[in-house]
């Protein structure tokens, strides 16, 4: 029923408010475990299943889906989400997304001489019959590579395979560095091996890409040839059947699947805009739900007919402090504290301890996010570190800190000052997003306000995601600090961010011993995983100390499920084998 | 007749010119562009900075406009790089669904509105004029996205009528007749919507017209010929007031066109209106370039359907 | 040549217009008989009502705003308290009406021969055919040259002169009893002014019909009329046979009114001027003779109080006695400079 | 006998037909638009009253967090929104801005395209040529969507760039309307005689031609004034309207995006949507009223 | 003889075809010439559509003239007459058909009077309403209408004040363009009067333009017959009406209704005589495309349009 009101249920409140208490005085990891109590991250559905069915796949988005369904060449997050139902990663990993040895192919890696070998299982067959082959598995690293390959996989990373750069140039006509062993064996040799490996990082690509339809293809136009677009030949439990560019994709079993046949009939994906779907959600129009905003949680919270399933995201949101600036002639970062308006470490702590970022989780997101405490979101179990304490909410102290540093209002206008007397102006940069997005903001602008900071929005108004980053990336005067989130991935590493030569390394600081830590995590050393771990811990801790990159907030992903679906999950470690899926009735309970 | 349409056709290509170059620049200058949408910690600045490079944007405008326009005549609409696709295929997919939508409304605007303003205008000063008359105040007041929004809720939410999202259902083989009628069916809602608000426009100008008309020197010769008035009406007043409606034909279109971009949005309805929020969100200047391009094409379009069918029920231009 | 049979017979017409609830008579009690084979004109000055008991008769005017009493008999029904279903089997058929301006009066988006056609669907029995037949004679009958090309023309194709034959020819379709025709020829060039005049008097001579003409032109009256009545302000003040009327009228506004015809004044000659202007509808006087105000030299006690018309003569019908006391205003002096009618 | 010279008004000084007589008399003779002219005249008054010197903008704007979709009550009048922040002042100052911007809209546009009308229609030739292609591009440009690409590129957008951005697409119209009636009035003989009567050109539009368009023109900018409070709120609803800290009737109004807030919290929104409805209604029928007093065939009996 | 026109021709230009450029012209007015003595007044008759608004205006100054000059005391003022401030302008005025558009009904009559004093003469406000109550004097209107506005007026005292308006500036010669073809009969008589009264009082020079041969017969001593923008007769009134030349001079004269019904049935016979004639001889009175012939003398002041080869048209 979608007559509800918020208020109804005095338990959510109670849980609410516990939260809130938990988190102001406590570590970050009662909020962990408070999490895994909010929500379930497997459905229990009970009850016979039906023979068959199909499962209604909800994917909030308010523009239509670019569907490129293959793992190599699409850009836009959702179409993997959809392509999830019907791909299968060579490699299954573990509770770290670790590379395990369960799925398809195997991985050996050989530390020595920098090179793996991909082993593939007999007898996996593509969605339309076909065998799997090493040529498949091949092939992918052929298209990304390709001088007409116009993604951006063709990196740094994936330059680290030997003879990847020869291809691209147009001098050699295939990888040096691949190397068919035998039928079921390829060979793959790496300029420098690190830990990433184990993460499928280093180069190493973990899709397979089948030959038999699209080898023939030129890179050119694959991405908008129909096999790609229409009828793509998949290794997953289903198989494309209709699509409605932009709209919605209809999948049917897969008969093939080499993990047995999947129990559902198939799997309708469907994009919802974000104003319908918690309404879609309460007359049980959809069995699952994916990207659905957190913000939206009090919306459906009431709604009887569906299991919420949560799970931490691989996700962190911060602010950063511009102290510097990119050399782009030596690309490399100039750390500039002297130079900077936001140069007082000082001042960036009191900044941090000013944000009122609990009520912020607690009334918009529901707590379903939360105070971060470090850039390492807590799933990482092994990296994370709990110990540190963060920049909770404490005007106090930012008003105390900022006095101590010379930061105090000499004209009596309420606002403070620099150390000089100077005004102080300081310019934010923040993206824009939903409505509750610009009332966040003005919470932020006033919490500073209130501790006597005059910040003000750059441009006058929110930034649009596009050019937030090129801004931030140019170094805009115009901004002082700004306020970004990073989806870390599998692999958390803070290579690429936080790097001296990185350009995303926003905040521009560097120095040696961040950029020790930063090396280290990655370097063969790192192969000993509790050392790295440790790299990790005082990274965090340096950072944290710096404070030129101040966490905000760790987020939760909300997966509503309808209760007639059966044995879905959302664990990082156990998570859904989508062909056991099942459904416990002919509709979706409303 | 055809002489005159070739020669708006020869007006419309300067027209359309200045147009591209306008859009382009705007285009050019907006901020950002997507290739800063595809940043994430495992990208890599230097291959999306390549990426750029290659795709052009480092050139000078001009160069880009000239490559663009270049391609535009050879008729390539070029690439979107959100969806990897030609803008043509693109556009066309979404073309169609919107210009069902602007043609399934001009249907019920049409059905709406002519008989309402037929019968303000006949039965003028009564109680059912004053109500019409009210009723298309109305209509114009209430801004769109607020009748969309409670149309939306009310039919499509609550009482479950109509769906709410999509162009389609999945599953139907497209061309089939179960196809077009689901097509149809998930256009009515935001059809219906569209329709009520163009109303006023067709009410109040057939009202008036109506209302002039019935004092007009032939329709009293007509009367004094001792026909009924059922029939002074059918084939004289209503006639004559309705030609310029049907010569509106073009722009009512047109106009519904423009306005698709509130009620594609309020009805997450993909068409090109929602593409095109959506592009310029993306900073997808082909798609943006191409639709603002196509939107001028299709209202120079309609202001020669208009002048066309102007010229063809109307005998004093059909015959010079 | 002529018979007396009597088609038409008005009797104390009263026709008002409402203005801001009250209705103002702009015909005044009015009567007036029309005979068969007769041209009857009806002039005077503008706004004297003329359209308006023209229109009256055909039931033309608008019944939310208008008010008509007294009687118009036709074939012993009254037209004033018809129905609108009953008169339509009126109009057209027995009784039809020309209009002033050629170039309104037809529907522009018509062609020709239908718009003639129109009358002959709902009035007669003819079959298509014999329609379509009955169109190109009338066409020839009003003098059209090629009548089958005309017919599927659309009137803006067709001159000032051609259209008003045209609507002559729609308006004697039916072979209508009476003819209202409103001033069917001011708005053409003199020229084909008298070949219209001309066509109607060979049309009637042909038919039979009685035809109302409203004109404001004397000369126009002179050329075709039989019988002339003379309105002032919404009432009939004088009414003769039209040799009478030319060769003696007798009410000072008729007199004066010829007084002030350019052609029919010695050369360098000056004319004759009525004093005042005609009042408007809402300041008609409705008590004693209405045109007493601009006689100013008629002394008041000439006019009757309540005028009435009087028989001078057979068929000469005078309203009020101060036509007795009529003499011309620049016989009893004045500088020129007095013409302020102020 | 009745006299039927006009002696005792004829001392009385009186003005053309088409003037405010007229006006006035159609608002006494149609009350619904008096009640409206009424109604609009006061609420702008009160409203930019309280938006230049009652409310404190900084204090209104203020997120109150615990004051999330607060129920109107004695707090807040009508309520609050998802900040915690007074519905009715936002009402207040979004209104403001809103009118601020039509009538901003409405006189540049006016302005802009009474001039260039008058100078088309009169002199004709080249110049109305020239400006008649110009306005035909405009005509057949989509104008929402160059709005909105516009709007994205201004760097540091305020709502002067909207109102010139909004007034750059709106002046075709009325300059279209203008320049048909001024070439159908340079026909009439007033003109001539002017002409002949050795009156200079400019002379002749301004002071002879523009006050005899006047009463078209008021019912034009009226029922223009009417449209542009509508584009604000569509532009803010699509997201390309007012900055976030600009408290907008659009914005007000967007908040019924969300079906829950639709329903539940309907202060958020529907007082603004009814203001929009009532105010444009009201403004519509001012000017159906001025198009009454401006052509007599429309005039209520 | 103080103004003469010369074989003034106005041509609009037709656009039509496939750019829209000049594909024809109208010959609105094809090649007249005319005459002005002081004092006189000259009549212009013809057809609806055959130029005579035309003519009017392209001597004023309001059309713009193809070719042909205008020669006044002396001068070319051909083209000085669009110089809006001229003592051209202020001699040459004009009165227009309709009297109710003629006038700003926005202005209030003293305004309207005071346009053309402000103009031309450079007056002290005080002599300024000295003038315009003098004016109003003149045309036989009470001081107070000074503050009224034209739609108080009936159609006769605008016509007056049209007149006003004309005469301020002390004019020699005022167009007069169907001056009272919208006016009832009475008052249309009220204003010839005046018109002839102020014409000899002043001794202005008239240009009476009218399709009303009765009006111009009663009011000029000179008529020109117009036939397509060319003349197909001019003379004195007299000659015109008791000697007329030209066919279509005929025509014009039969068809105008006579205030007398005795004898209707004989002109009527004469009417149809004439148009026959007319029919018959029409290709002979005008030239293969229709053009009339130019004028050729037949007396001292009596001219008719004929062919050259033919020498009595008759
Ligand atoms: N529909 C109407 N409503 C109000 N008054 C009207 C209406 N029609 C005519 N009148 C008035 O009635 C009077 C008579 O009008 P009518 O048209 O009959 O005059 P007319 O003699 O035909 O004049 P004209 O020669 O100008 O045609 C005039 O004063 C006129 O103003
Ligand atoms: N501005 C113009 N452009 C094109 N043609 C014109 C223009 N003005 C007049 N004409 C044409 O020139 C011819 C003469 O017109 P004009 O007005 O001089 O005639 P007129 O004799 O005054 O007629 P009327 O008696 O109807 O006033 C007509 O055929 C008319 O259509
Ligand atoms: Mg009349
Ligand atoms: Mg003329
Ligand atoms: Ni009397």
């Amino acid at each position: 029923g979608g007559g509800s009101t918020t208020e109804e249920k005095p338990k959510d409140e109670e849980t609410t408010t516990e939260t809130t208490e938990t988190t102001e005085t406590t570590e970050t990891e009662t909020a962990e475990t408070e999490s895994d109590a909010l929500f379930d991250l497997a459905v229990t559905h009970d009850g016979e299943a039906i023979d068959g069915g199909m499962l209604k796949v909800a994917m909030v988005k308010d523009e239509p889906f670019a569907g490129i369904f293959l793992a190599e060449l699409y850009e836009d997050a959702y179409d993997a989400d959809i392509m999830a139902y019907a791909s299968n990663s060579l490699f299954e990993v573990d509770g770290n997304f670790m590379i395990t040895d369960e799925g398809i192919a195997t991985l050996e890696v050989d530390q020595e001489n920098n090179k793996v070998l991909v082993k593939i299982k007999e007898g996996v067959k593509w969605s339309d019959g076909n065998p799997l082959t090493i040529e498949d598995v091949m092939l992918p690293y052929l298209i990304i590579g390709h001088k007409d390959y116009t993604g951006v996989r063709y990196d740094t990373q994936f330059k680290n395979i030997i003879g990847a750069e020869e291809y691209n140039a147009g001098t050699a006509d295939t990888i040096s560095g691949l190397k068919k062993i035998d039928e079921t064996t390829l060979e793959i040799s790496f300029k420098t091996l690190s830990p990433s490996i184990f993460y499928g990082g280093d180069g190493l690509w973990t899709y397979a890409a089948p030959v038999h339809q699209i080898g023939d293809i030129p890179v050119a136009e694959l991405v908008e040839h129909d096999a790609v677009r229409k009828n793509p030949v998949t290794l997953g439990a289903f198989k494309f059947d209709k699509i409605v560019p932009g709209e919605s994709v209809q999948f049917v079993k897969n008969e093939h699947y080499w993990k047995g046949e999947p129990k559902l009939d198939g799997v309708i994906v469907q994009v919802v805009p974000s104003s319908s779907i918690s309404v879609a959600i309460g007359s049980g129009e959809y069995d699952i739900v994916l990207s659905f905003n957190a913000t939206k949680m009090p919306e459906i919270e009431n709604y009887e007919n569906i299991t919420i399933l949560g799970r931490p995201e691989l996700y962190y949101s911060y602010l950063g402090f511009k102290v510097g600036k990119y050399d782009y002639e030596n690309n490399v970062n100039v750390t500039d504290f002297e130079g900077s308006k936001m140069g007082d470490v000082k001042l960036r702590q009191a900044m941090g301890y000013a944000l009122d970022i609990e009520a912020v989780s607690e009334i918009y997101y529901n707590n379903l996010r939360e105070r971060a405490n470090s850039l390492i979101p807590p799933v990482f179990e092994s990296f994370y570190n709990g110990d540190l304490k963060g920049y909770t909410y404490d005007p106090e102290k930012a008003e105390s800190i900022l006095d101590e540093a010379g930061y105090v209002d000499v004209d009596g206008d309420g606002l403070r000052e620099d150390p000089n007397g100077e005004k102080l102006e300081i310019r934010l940069a923040a993206m824009s997003g939903d409505a509750t997005q610009e009332d966040i903001i003005s919470y932020y602008l006033q919490n500073w306000k209130d501790v006597g900071l005059n910040v003000t929005l750059t441009t006058g108004r929110l930034i649009e995601f596009n050019s937030f980053y090129d801004k931030v990336q140019a170094d805009d005067p115009e901004i002082d600090i700004f306020m970004g989130a990073w989806g870390t991935g599998t692999n958390p590493s803070p290579a690429g961010l936080y790097g001296s030569a990185d350009q995303y390394n926003f905040s521009r600081y560097t120095s040696d011993e961040l950029e020790g830590y930063v090396i280290g995590i990655d370097s063969p050393q790192a192969f000993d995983a509790e050392w790295r771990a440790e790299q990790f811990k005082a990274f965090q801790e340096h950072i944290e100390e710096v404070a030129t990159t101040i966490p905000m907030q760790f987020r939760y992903e909300i997966v509503p499920v309808n209760k007639r679906v059966k044995n879905y999950s959302i664990d990082y470690s156990e998570p859904t084998e989508l062909h056991e899926i099942e459904l416990v009735s002919e509709n979706p309970v409303k | 007749m055809w002489k005159t349409v070739v020669r708006r056709v020869l007006i419309m290509i300067p027209q359309l010119f200045v147009l591209s170059l306008i859009v382009f620049i705007l285009a050019k200058f907006m901020p950002g562009d997507p290739f800063s949408g595809l940043i994430t910690p495992e990208t890599d600045p230097a291959r999306i900075e390549e990426l750029r490079e290659k795709a052009g944007l480092n050139d000078p405008w001009y160069q880009q406009y000239a490559r663009w326009i270049g391609n535009l005549v050879q008729g390539d609409l070029g690439k979107s790089y959100t969806f990897q696709r030609s803008v043509g295929d693109l556009i066309g997919e979404k073309a169609l669904n919107t210009l069902w939508l602007s043609l399934v409304s001009v249907i019920l605007l049409y059905l709406i509105a002519i008989p309402l303003g037929i019968l303000a205008g006949r039965y003028n000063n009564s109680k059912l004029d004053k109500t019409i008359v009210l009723y298309s105040f109305i209509s114009y007041a209430i801004p769109t996205f607020v009748l969309g929004l409670l149309f939306l809720y009310l039919f499509g939410y609550k009482l479950q009528w109509f769906p709410t999202v999509g162009s389609v259902s999945v599953g139907l083989d497209p061309g089939t007749f179960s196809w077009y009628i689901d097509k149809i069916y998930h256009l009515i809602l935001p059809a219906f919507v569209f329709a009520v608000l163009g109303t006023t426009g067709v009410i109040q100008y057939l009202r008036s017209e109506i209302i002039d008309a019935k004092a007009l020197d032939y329709v009293r010769t007509a009367r004094s010929k001792g026909i009924p008035m059922r029939k002074v009406y059918s084939k004289h007043i209503f006639r004559n007031s309705l030609l310029p409606i049907a010569a509106f034909l073009g722009f009512t279109i047109t106009g519904l066109l423009s306005g698709s971009v509130f009620i594609e949005t309020i009805f997450g309805y993909p068409g090109m209106g929602q593409l095109f929020i959506s592009s310029v969100l993306s900073r997808d200047y082909s798609v943006i370039t191409a639709l603002v391009m196509l939107f001028g094409f299709l209202a120079l379009l309609g202001s020669l359907l208009s002048d066309i069918i102007m010229s063809i029920v109307d005998p004093r231009i059909r015959i010079e | 040549m002529k018979t007396t049979d009597e088609l038409l017979r008005i009797k104390n017409l009263h026709t008002g217009f409402r203005i801001k609830d009250t209705y103002f008579d702009a015909v005044d009690n009015v009567s007036l008989s029309l005979r068969k084979n007769e041209i009857l004109a009806i002039v005077g000055e503008s706004g004297c009502g003329k359209s308006t008991l023209a229109t009256s008769i055909i039931g033309l005017l608008d019944r939310n705003k208008t008010r008509i009493q007294g009687e118009i008999l036709y074939k012993n029904k009254n037209l004033a308290s018809m129905t609108e279903e009953e008169l339509n089997e009126v109009r057209g058929l027995d009784i039809s009406m020309i209009f002033q301006d050629p170039l309104s009066a037809l529907n522009p988006l018509m062609r020709i021969g239908e718009q003639i056609e129109e009358g002959l669907i709902y009035h007669t029995k003819l079959t298509k055919e014999e329609r379509k037949a009955r169109v190109i004679e009338l066409l020839n009958q009003v003098g059209i040259r090629n009548p089958e090309r005309v017919a599927r023309q659309f009137p803006h194709q067709l001159s000032g002169g051609m259209r008003q034959r045209v609507i002559i020819a729609i308006a004697i379709s039916c072979k209508p009893q009476i003819i209202i025709a409103d001033e069917p020829t001011t708005a053409l060039d003199v020229t084909i002014q008298a070949q219209i005049l001309d066509l109607l008097i060979d049309l009637q001579n042909e038919t039979g019909a009685g035809i109302i003409l409203i004109t404001h032109d004397l000369g126009v009256v002179a050329e075709i009329a039989d019988r002339v009545a003379v309105m002032y302000a919404g009432e009939i003040i004088e009414i003769a046979p039209v040799d009478v009327l030319f060769n003696d009228p007798k009410h000072p506004y008729t007199r004066s009114l010829f007084n002030s015809i350019p052609q029919m004044s010695q050369e360098n000659a000056r004319l004759n001027v009525i004093e005042g202007i005609v009042p408007s509808l809402m300041n008609l006087p409705r008590e004693g003779c209405r045109f007493s105000s601009r006689i100013s030299w008629i002394p008041e006690e000439a006019h009757e109080d309540n005028p009435t018309l009087h028989e001078i003569s057979p068929g000469h019908f005078v309203r009020c006695t101060c036509w007795k006391h009529f003499h011309f205003k620049s016989d009893i002096g004045g500088s020129h400079h007095v013409y302020a009618d102020q | 006998m009745v006299s039927v010279t006009n002696d005792k008004d004829s001392n009385k000084v009186s003005s053309p037909p088409t003037g405010f007589q007229v006006i006035f008399r159609e608002f006494i003779k149609d009350k619904l638009a008096l009640v409206s002219l009424i109604s609009i005249v006061l609420v702008t008054a009160f409203v930019f009253y309280m938006a230049y010197f009652v409310i404190d903008l900084n204090e209104l704007m203020r997120v109150s967090l615990r004051d999330k979709f607060a129920e109107p009550g004695e707090k807040f009048i009508l309520g609050a929104d998802q900040g915690g922040r007074d519905i009715f002042g936002q009402l207040v100052v979004g209104a403001k801005n809103s009118l601020e911007i039509a009538i901003a809209v409405t006189v540049i546009t006016g302005i802009f395209g009474i001039v260039v009308g008058l100078i088309c229609g009169y002199f004709g030739g080249w110049i109305d040529n020239v400006i008649m292609r110009i306005i035909d591009f405009f005509i057949t440009i989509p104008s929402l969507m160059l709005i909105i690409v516009f709007i994205t590129v201004i760097p540091k957008y305020t709502q002067w760039h909207l109102i010139l951005i909004i007034s750059l697409f709106g002046w075709t119209g009325i300059t279209r309307l203008v320049r048909s009636k001024a070439l159908s009035e340079s026909k009439r003989d007033y003109v001539n005689a002017s002409k002949t009567l050795g009156t200079n050109d400019f002379v002749i539009i301004f002071r002879e031609i523009m006050p005899n368009l006047s009463s078209i023109l008021i019912v034009e900018t009226t029922l223009n004034f009417a449209g542009n409070v509508g584009i604000e709120t569509g532009l803010s609803y699509l997201g390309f309207g007012l900055p976030p800290d600009v408290p907008s009737l659009g914005n007000l109004v967007a908040y019924a995006n969300n079906p829950k807030v639709l329903q539940e919290y309907w202060w958020c929104w529907a007082p603004a949507a009814l203001f929009i409805l009532i105010m444009m209604l009201a403004i519509n029928y001012v000017g159906q009223a001025f198009r009454r007093a401006a052509d007599a065939k429309q005039r209520l009996g | 003889m103080f103004m003469q026109i010369n074989n003034l021709k106005v041509h609009y230009p037709v656009r039509g075809g496939f750019f829209n450029t000049v594909i024809d012209h109208i010959h609105a007015v094809d090649g007249i010439s005319m005459e002005f003595d002081k004092g006189k007044a000259y009549g212009l008759v013809g057809e609806s559509g055959c130029g005579k608004s035309t003519t009017g205006k392209s001597i004023i100054g309001l059309e713009k003239i193809t070719s042909g000059n205008i020669i006044y005391e002396g001068e070319d003022v051909t083209n000085k007459r669009r110089d809006r401030k001229s003592a051209y302008n202020r001699d040459i005025q004009m009165i227009f058909q309709d009297s109710h558009s003629a006038m700003n009904p926005r202005k209030r009559v003293q305004d309207i009077l005071a346009e053309p004093i402000r103009n031309f003469l450079k007056l002290s406000p005080q002599e300024e309403r000295k003038r315009i109550n003098e004016l109003l004097a003149i045309v036989g209107m009470p001081e107070d209408s000074k503050l009224k506005y034209p739609h108080e007026f009936s159609g006769g005292q605008k016509q007056r004040l049209g007149i006003a308006r004309a005469i301020a500036t002390n004019p020699k010669l005022i167009i007069a363009d169907e001056p009272v073809s919208a006016l009832d009969l009475s008052v249309q008589a009220q204003v010839l009067n005046f018109m002839k009264d102020i014409q000899n009082e002043y001794g202005l020079t008239y240009l009476f333009i009218s399709h009303d041969l009765g009006v111009v017969k009663h009011m000029c001593e000179h008529i020109s017959i117009m036939y397509k923008g060319r003349f197909v007769e001019t003379g004195a009134t007299k000659e015109i009406f008791e000697n007329p030349q030209h066919i279509y001079t005929k025509r014009l004269l039969s068809a105008i209704p006579e205030v007398s019904p005795t004898g209707r049935n004989a002109r009527k016979r004469e009417r149809i005589n004439v148009e026959t004639h007319y029919q018959k001889e029409h290709s002979l009175s005008f030239d293969e495309s229709g053009r009339v012939f130019d004028l050729v003398p037949v007396s001292e002041t009596h001219f008719v349009a004929a062919s050259p080869n033919v020498k009595e048209v008759i």
